[in-house]
């Protein structure tokens, strides 16, 4: 309860607890949503069929009893007999050939079905076996697909074949199978969710029988909730002022976990100064820019200064906490100890040739990536300018024009964050730096792209990771992109609240089933 | 040998010439209104319509950080925003004439989103007006009485502190005192979790909390409604109760040097009486026009009132779709503000019908 | 008899943005019970500041000094207004004395019934129950000649016409039965007619309830039918005061003297037009007329679909080369709609109107501009028929301007001078900003554009109504004398039979949209046929207490026979 | 006061016609005393504005000097009287420099809404007709929409790729500039709809003045009699829009320019984790400024209004009479209006201006 006045409030009992979120819900459907305010709902309710246990990053069976590669483009999962959903309809292979069959028809322009690109048919041959029909062989990423998004098993008896199914209809119908169910539904303003005691997968049964879901507008709002007692859980996301205020409170535990989320500088290789496509266009000059902005570039000052440590300095493509990450730009760039060096930066100018101060057209989205962007690129402005071996010029777009305008080459250097899609290094590689990929940069390196084509279908995991990290030594050499910060989950709850550190993990799912009051 | 100036002022009863019939002209002039309404609000669809188009479509406000540029485009064209805006538009308008409003991004019927939200919006509206009408009159009655006195001063520039304060800002220093430091109100939110939970099992919720509290039978949620209404109504009425404060005082005091004003005095009516009865009522009428008006206004303070507060109602969400790019919704949405505001107008018009005896169609 | 208010050196002065005002200066003034005094004067000679200082009802920028000693009705008790507190004030108020005001529509709050009024003021002081003071409102409105009173009391004050509405303003004044009745200017906004019926009120006032009354007004018919004494104000001064039939028959003082000579009398044309008309050639008649009207129908269309108003139906008239053609009747008749269609600034919707060989039934403004030049038109209200923001000259150099006989107001200047002084407004006046000059010094100044082109045609709408009968006299006697002069053909609309009967050939009459009857200035004054014709020329008070008095005799058997 | 809306106390000499001074002069007692608070304070910010360069300790996007970097959130020292930001800027700064910004905002949102608008609603009402019936119905329906909305679609619509200091600025006074014109136009058209009917323009037409002639010579100089109070208002509200902008996150880049919504919205979260100088300066630079600029409007409107006007008393028979005969040969009358004659001017509201938000 959030009334100060108290009387009906704070019915907060051992068995409720209340979670208080700015993340806000796209549809309950999975098939209809690609984003984390949709999937942190949906990972309460629905089944999937593998899953990560809390605190690794291994990924195992959840509803499935086995999962395996049964020929390089069969990947055949097992369930165990006598599943059911909440209402009480059948749990079957019917249902998961169903999933997957409808969020490939519906291809939703707001769903995720794009990341089963290498799905090619799903087949049921009996009720506890699936075989997934692969275009790829021996698709390591496959798997861990079914983690995410796309891998929520929904009740083909409620759920539509060819259209999205609205939301009051799957509560209504009680269309669910993972830890909780939801009980009400007052969309993006209240959830209340119940555990459901038919669960049967991964986790252990949740730890409290309700769960309240409360949504908000401002984050200051939910501070001032969570920090009045108002609310039990304060999870995603507080500003830094505000997370840094309640580590000296001493009602509340701020909890930090790996944050999956990464801020990077992109060069298009075209237009940036030097690029291909300028008149003074020089390859060699153009690197010497991106490592000089690469050497001059204090990640610990912008994570202390604007983050007040609730992002870390990054540097490497793959953040810490998943296997694979190296720290390949420490060594490389900079005073070699993770801080900056003009000196180095000017010397690498010169010795290129390049005249300072180098003119760099900075581009960043005020609205996108959270409220400290302006703060963050105005520090990273006056980093580069304050040895004057650059002038920027910053400049800041509106979300929309600026997606279209990245990828129309508009602009030579700008700002980008990631929220992986599954949590694996792969997803903060393959998209990255292909020769066709998703920065549409001009950044060619054949070899690269053969090695990332490679890891993707190695079976042996220390083969892969090695060829993992000499993917990012060689990106880091080239400077496609310059990461420099990595996000932390943070939640805060209060006194009276565990768990938060067991499910704050590489998953970067919040799972409520762990959470426990009292 | 003067002659009036005013050509209705000395001009006999028309009524034996022109063939008017009252009651008829006040249906017609109803139907009339009524239908005024319509052109309003097609052309603010058009134009919201041709305005979101330019800026940009919900797929890249959604996804474009996430997939690569042939696959956004692909879902565009899945989606059919690429085809052309006249295409496009007709579809809608085809749609709104078979009575469909179309679905949000999410998937929500419009006319869900507007029952919902527009509830909300209401009521933040309803109850700032309160506060409006019982700081802005009584006050602007108080300064036309002490009118160029201190306590007229004083008023005048607290009516203009309401104005020039932003909401934002007036909202926050009111949590900041009420909730976090006294603790006597809620931060934010229309109701705690439990007094919602309790709502939310009603059978037939109206999703106007005050009604829905009482219907709960349960005076603690009614209490916990009304606690949280506090707040919001006050940052948002304050605003508009500077606006009243100051007309109720240009009007009262206008009317005070009117003639009529003058001959209640020359038959010995006290000062008092004369500001209370013979200024107010005519006074009222220009503020009830004004109401139309504010309403307008309310709707748009209402955006930052309802952020600031968690309020959630339809200018939140207005911004929100709007910034989601979600023409449907939008659209939806600024069709229901016309007809809210053109309704309003005119019923205000029918108010200062009734309270002016004159107006009569 | 006892005095009901003793004024004794009053002086008033204003805060103004211009500085101090005085208004009035040491006026001394009384009333005895029973007897009307009336207050003349030129505008803003200070009757309306001294009669409002009577009732304390000076607004906080005034300051009087004197003494205003009021008693009450029995003549028990009495108080000095001036000096009186705000709070005693109000009781004197309606009890010793009541005020009527000008304009009835503004002095009755629009959103309450007149009942309820009345009832305020009675309740105001005693403790009348209020089903007793309805029985009085509802006596008192019958007694003041309002019809059905027990139905009529609840109704608004826009339900009733003008003169009823100033019947109920008396009804009120009357209700407390105060020992004084102050009434400015009570019938100035009122037709002829219901101000005969409205000074019949007044009279049966003073003899029947026995009240001492102001009458404050510049007309003198008004005057001689009301008045027992008379005072004549001058700049903020009584410069003279006398009972009525002897300041009628010899006045004193010099503005008096140049007041009385100035006010128009019905029958003073008669012989000028029929020394015009000998003067005129023989085919005159022959000459195409100006303006020609045959069934001419004007309606103003109705808003929202409802039907228009019919404000000119079925109306005849021509004007020849060199008339002055008179159109009177009463507010709303129609007369200026006529005036406006000729000018082409109100559409003909019927009938045909031929203007200067224009057919202005269907015309479009382009076709008609040319004639333009050859037409003028002379407002009513010469304040505001004047951009304030031009001087006179470049007002009066517009038409030149626009008709391309000069390329600007500088390269006028010489014409624009003439004219002038055509008018007889020196030269130097036009550099003067339109709010700079007097109501006369602006009318002449619209004469003097209305003439820049010599129009062969003049529209001239009530040109003098807004001034004040000395400065009236004067721009009649001008007019005429330019009509002379330049020999253009006349359209003259006035509401005053006297001011029209000086200056026109022929006469038109006009009621509710009809022309009711047309003739020469003898004929239709001196003999007139239709009914209404005949009421509205006994209704006119003639400024001569005697002859006043026969006629009043006169209006009352022709009321009685009809 | 219908008759003579011309009529002035004669011969005026320059100085009272020049519109702020001469109300200044107009004025007394406690309407001099709020008109004096609001010029006062409005001459301030235009100072600020002009001399930020000069007065500002640092520049709007120094974050820091040669001592190193401020620190954010730093609360107030010698140093940064006013506590630094949770970018790191200076507070004292900002607020100095956001005065520069909003004066720019103000003088291109309100240049831009007068001319559009003046000239729609002339032309509208002059003419009528259908053009004039669309144009009050598009004008009704933006006045129907919310205009922080209007405005936030308008940045949006406008902003493509922009965040320069003009850029912005451009953005924030266009989107200002559309929510604006529908205002502009329904004052002047109403104006032009009362004075289309009033003689002396009937009288041009009588003389065959064109329409061109009419509307430029005629009317439109009359119509404009009430803009420099709408333009104070609107000030004011541009100020507030800005703000809703900024606080909304479609302001002025930071490095860009100074703007004090946009502070004020990144102070808010500080607010309420007890840091309270990021958001007072800002929010009370905000205040001031609009509450100076609404003071001077709101004068204005007083004293162009003869019934709220206040005047000082005179001593008892002050003054001498009304001379009422000025003219040599001429009439006796000093005209016939009256009080009327006296009052130059009616009264605003009864034009339809509201004071909107
Ligand atoms: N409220 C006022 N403030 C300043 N001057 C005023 C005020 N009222 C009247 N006056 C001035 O006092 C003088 C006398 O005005 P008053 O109204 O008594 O004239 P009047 O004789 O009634 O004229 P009219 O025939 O036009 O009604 C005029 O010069 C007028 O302008
Ligand atoms: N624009 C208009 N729309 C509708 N009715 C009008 C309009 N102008 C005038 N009328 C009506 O037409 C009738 C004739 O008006 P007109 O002005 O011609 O009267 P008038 O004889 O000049 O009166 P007055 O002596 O008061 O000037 C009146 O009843 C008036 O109310
Ligand atoms: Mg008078
Ligand atoms: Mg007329
Ligand atoms: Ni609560």
């Amino acid at each position: 309860g959030c009334s100060a006045g108290g009387e009906t409030g704070d019915d907060a009992s051992g068995d409720s607890i209340t979670i208080g979120t700015t993340d806000k819900v796209t549809t309950l459907d999975p098939a209809g949503s690609y984003d984390n305010g949709s999937l942190a709902v949906q990972t309460q309710v629905f089944p999937y069929l593998l899953n990560t246990d809390y605190q690794s990053t291994d990924v195992v069976p959840d509803l499935a009893e086995s999962a395996e590669f049964t020929s390089p483009t069969e990947y055949t999962v097992k369930l165990p007999a006598g599943l059911k959903w909440a209402n009480g309809n059948e749990l079957t292979s019917s249902d998961v050939k169903f999933s997957f069959d409808r969020n490939i028809a519906i291809a939703d322009p707001n769903g995720a079905s794009s990341l089963l690109y290498n799905l090619d048919s799903v087949e049921a041959p009996d009720d506890t076996t699936v075989v997934f029909h692969l275009k790829a062989e021996n698709d390591q990423v496959f798997p861990l697909i079914l983690t995410s998004f796309p891998g929520a098993i929904v009740d083909d008896e409620v759920f539509a074949a060819d259209e999205l199914t609205p939301d009051a209809d799957i509560v209504e119908a009680n269309a669910f199978a993972g830890p909780y169910v939801i009980t009400s539904y007052d969309f993006n303003n209240l959830v209340s969710f119940k555990a459901n005691p038919d669960y049967k997968g991964l986790l252990p049964a949740a730890k409290t029988e309700t769960v309240n879901l409360k949504y908000y507008a401002e984050s200051s709002n939910l501070k001032l909730d969570v920090q009045e007692g108002n609310i039990d859980v304060a999870y995603r996301s507080l500003s830094a002022t505000d997370i840094e205020d309640l580590k000296g409170n001493d009602n509340v535990n701020v909890v930090e976990g790996p944050g999956g989320e990464i801020r990077y500088i992109v060069f298009n290789f075209d237009t940036q100064p030097y690029g291909a496509k300028t008149p003074e266009a020089d390859p060699a000059k153009a690197l010497a820019v991106r490592q000089a902005v690469a050497d001059l570039i204090d990640r610990q000052e912008l994570s202390d200064q604007v983050y007040k440590g609730t992002y870390t300095p990054l540097y490497s493509y793959v953040p810490a906490g998943l296997a694979g990450a190296i720290e390949p730009l420490q060594e490389l760039y900079g005073d070699g100890n993770g801080g900056p060096d003009a000196d180095k930066a000017a010397d690498r100018l010169a010795a290129a040739g390049v005249t300072t101060p180098v003119e760099l057209n900075l581009q960043y989205s005020n609205d996108h990536y959270g409220p400290s962007s302006a703060d963050e690129y105005a520090l990273i402005k006056d980093q580069l300018e304050s040895t004057g071996l650059f002038t920027v010029n910053l400049q800041t777009t509106e979300w929309v024009q600026y997606s279209e305008d990245r990828t129309a080459d508009v602009y030579p250097a700008y700002q980008l964050g990631w929220f992986p899609d599954y949590s694996d290094a792969d997803n903060y590689i393959t998209p990255f730096f292909l020769i066709e990929n998703f920065l549409s940069n001009h950044y060619v390196n054949q070899e690269v792209n053969d090695l990332i084509i490679e890891q993707a279908s190695t079976l042996d995991p220390a083969a892969r990771t090695a060829l993992i990290e000499e993917i990012q030594q060689k990106v880091a050499a080239d400077l496609s992109t310059v990461p420099y910060l990595q996000g932390a989950q943070v939640a805060v709850t209060g006194n009276d609240v565990t768990g938060a550190d067991d499910t704050l993990d590489a998953s970067f799912k919040f799972r409520y089933a762990a959470l426990a009051k009292g | 040998m003067t002659s009036t100036t005013t050509p209705a002022a000395g001009a006999p009863p028309r009524s034996t010439r022109s063939t008017k019939t009252p009651g008829g002209g006040l249906g017609r002039y109803i139907l009339v209104r009524a239908l005024l309404i319509i052109p309003t609000i097609f052309i603010l669809v058009t134009l919201v319509f041709v305005l979101m188009r330019t800026t940009g479509d919900p797929i890249t406000a959604k996804l474009g950080g996430q997939v690569t540029a042939d696959e956004l485009q692909e879902r565009i064209h899945a989606a059919g925003y690429d085809r052309p805006v006249i295409v496009q538009y007709l579809e809608y308008l085809g749609g709104i004439f078979t009575g469909n409003f179309g679905t949000t991004l999410n998937n929500r019927p419009v006319t869900e989103v507007l029952l919902t939200y527009g509830t909300a919006t209401l009521e933040l509206v309803f109850y700032s007006l309160i506060v409006a009408f019982l700081i802005g009159i009584p006050f602007g009655l108080v300064a036309a009485y002490f009118r160029d006195k201190g306590q007229d001063a004083v008023l005048r520039v607290f009516a203009i502190l309401c104005y020039a304060t932003p909401v934002f800002f007036a909202g926050l220093l009111l949590k900041l005192v009420f909730a976090v430091w006294l603790k006597v109100l809620p931060v934010a939110g229309r109701a705690s979790t439990g007094a919602q939970i309790q709502m939310e099992l009603l059978p037939n919720e109206t999703g106007l909390y005050t009604i829905d509290a009482i219907m709960t039978g349960s005076p603690a949620v009614l209490g916990d409604v009304l606690a949280h209404a506090v707040l919001p109504s006050i940052a948002l009425g304050l605003l508009t109760a500077g606006v009243f404060l100051r007309l109720v005082r240009t009007n009262v005091i206008g009317t005070l040097s009117t003639d009529y004003v003058d001959a209640a005095r020359s038959r010995g009516v006290s000062e008092f009486r004369l500001v209370r009865k013979h200024a107010y009522r005519p006074a009222l009428i220009p503020i009830i026009t004004v109401i139309g008006l504010q309403i307008a206004l309310l709707l748009g303070g209402a955006v930052l009132t309802e952020t600031t507060f968690e309020w959630n109602g339809l200018g939140f969400q207005l911004s929100e779709y709007l910034q989601a790019r979600d023409f449907v919704a939008v659209q939806g949405i600024v069709a229901l503000l016309a007809v809210i505001v053109a309704l309003t107008n005119f019923v205000v018009d029918i108010i200062a019908a009734l309270i002016d005896p004159r107006v009569r169609y | 008899m006892s005095t009901v208010v003793d004024i004794k050196g009053l002086g008033i002065s204003f805060s103004t943005d211009a500085g101090a005002v005085k208004a009035v200066d040491g006026v001394s003034l009384s009333v005895e019970r029973g007897e009307v005094l009336a207050i003349v004067g030129e505008s803003g000679s200070g009757k309306t500041v001294t009669a409002k200082a009577i009732l304390g009802l000076l607004p906080e920028t005034a300051t009087a000094s004197g003494a205003v000693i009021l008693s009450n009705k029995a003549g028990t008790s009495t108080h000095d207004v001036v000096s009186i507190p705000k709070r005693e004030l109000r009781g004197l108020r309606g009890t010793d004395v009541a005020m009527i005001f000008q304009e009835p529509s503004t002095a009755l709050n629009p959103v309450y019934t007149v009942g309820w009024q009345i009832i305020e003021g009675l309740r105001a002081h005693t403790d009348i129950s209020k089903k007793d003071a309805r029985a009085k409102a509802i006596e008192i409105l019958g007694r003041v000649g309002i019809p059905d009173p027990e139905s009529r009391i609840d109704h608004y004050p826009h339900q009733f016409s003008g003169g009823q509405k100033q019947r109920v303003v008396i009804a009120m004044a009357l209700v407390l039965d105060p020992g004084l009745i102050v009434a400015d200017e009570p019938t100035t906004a009122l037709d002829v007619t219901v101000q005969a019926e409205i000074l019949d009120l007044l009279r049966r006032c003073r003899d029947e309830f026995g009240m001492g009354i102001v009458l404050i007004t510049h007309n003198m018919g008004v005057v001689a039918d009301l008045a027992d004494r008379v005072a004549v104000m001058y700049q903020g001064k009584v410069v003279e005061e006398a009972d009525a039939e002897t300041l009628f028959a010899s006045p004193q003082a010099e503005y008096t003297k140049a007041l009385l000579a100035a006010v128009p009398y019905v029958g003073t044309g008669t012989a000028s037009a029929v020394a015009r008309v000998e003067a005129r050639s023989a085919d005159w008649l022959e000459q195409p007329p100006v303006v020609e009207a045959s069934g001419l129908e004007i309606v103003y269309p109705g808003r929202f679909g409802r039907p228009g108003f019919r404000a000119v139906d079925g109306v005849d008239f021509v004007i020849r080369p060199g008339e002055v053609l008179g159109l009177v009747g009463e507010s709303g008749s129609g007369k200026t709609t006529i005036g406006r269609a000729i000018a082409g600034l109100t559409k003909v919707s019927g009938g045909s109107l031929r203007v200067l060989d224009h057919e202005m039934n269907g015309i479009r403004e382009r076709q008609f501009r040319p004639a333009r030049s050859r037409l003028g038109f002379v407002f009513q209200d010469p304040a505001s028929s004047f951009n304030p923001l031009l001087t006179i000259a470049e007002c009066v150099a517009e038409p030149l301007i626009i008709d391309r006989r000069a390329e600007n107001a500088a390269g006028a200047r010489q014409r624009v001078d003439e004219l002038l002084e055509a008018v007889q407004l020196p030269r130097a006046y036009g550099d003067r900003y339109p709010h700079e000059l007097s109501g006369g010094q602006r009318q002449r100044a619209s004469l003097a554009r209305a003439l820049a082109l010599e129009p062969e045609l003049l529209i001239a709408d009530e040109p003098t109504s807004a001034l004040d009968v000395s400065v009236q006299a004067r721009v009649l006697e001008l007019f005429a004398e330019l009509q002379r002069e330049f020999g253009f053909a006349c359209l003259f609309i006035s509401h005053d039979l006297a001011v029209v009967d000086i200056l026109a050939d022929r006469i038109a009459v006009m009621y509710r949209g009809q022309l009711v009857e047309e003739g020469t200035g003898a004929e239709v004054l001196g003999a007139p046929s239709d009914p209404y014709t005949q009421r509205l020329l006994a209704s006119l008070p003639v400024p001569d207490p005697v002859a006043q008095a026969e006629r009043r005799e006169e209006l009352r058997r022709l009321r009685e026979a009809g | 006061m219908t008759t003579d809306t011309a009529a002035r106390p004669p011969k005026r000499l320059l100085r009272d016609r020049l519109p702020v001074v001469h109300q200044l002069r107009q004025s007394v007692g406690l309407q001099r005393g709020m008109l004096v608070t609001g010029l006062v304070l409005t001459a301030l910010f235009v100072f600020i504005a002009i001399f930020a360069p000069l007065i500002a300790p640092y520049g709007f996007a120094q974050l820091r000097d040669l001592e190193g970097p401020f620190g954010s959130q730093q609360p107030p020292s010698s140093a940064h009287p006013f506590g630094t930001t949770v970018g790191g800027y200076d507070v004292l700064s900002r607020t100095i420099w956001g005065a520069q910004t909003a004066i720019l905002v103000i003088v291109v949102a309100v240049l831009l809404s007068i001319f559009a608008g003046v000239f729609l609603g002339l032309v509208s009402g002059y003419f009528g007709g259908w053009l004039d019936r669309v144009l009050v119905v598009i004008c009704d329906a933006i006045y129907a929409f919310p205009s922080l909305l209007l405005a936030i679609v308008m940045a949006i619509v406008i902003s493509g790729g922009q965040s320069s200091l003009w850029g912005g600025v451009l953005a924030a006074a266009i989107s200002i500039t559309v929510v604006f014109i529908p205002q502009y136009f329904r004052v002047i058209r109403a104006e032009t709809v009362r004075i289309k009917a009033e003689a002396f323009v009937e009288s041009a037409r009588v003389l065959g003045a064109s329409n061109g002639r009419i509307m430029f010579r005629h009317v439109l100089r009359n119509a404009t009699r009430t803009l420099p109070l709408i333009f104070t208002l609107n000030s004011s509200e541009a100020i507030l829009t800005l703000a809703g902008l900024g606080f909304l996150g479609f302001g002025i880049e930071p490095t860009a320019g100074a703007e004090w919504g946009y502070d004020l919205n990144k102070a808010l979260s500080d607010v309420s984790s007890g840091i309270w100088w990021t958001a007072l300066y800002p929010g009370l630079a905000i205040v001031l400024v609009v509450l100076g600029i609404t003071l001077v409007g709101e004068s204005l409107n007083d004293l162009a209004d003869p019934r709220l006007r206040g005047r000082r008393r005179v001593a008892q028979s002050a003054g001498v009479v009304a001379e009422t005969s000025v003219v040599p040969g001429g009439t006796l009358t000093a005209g016939p209006g009256g009080l009327a004659g006296l009052e130059d001017g009616e009264s605003f509201d009864e034009h339809g201006i509201e004071v909107r938000r």
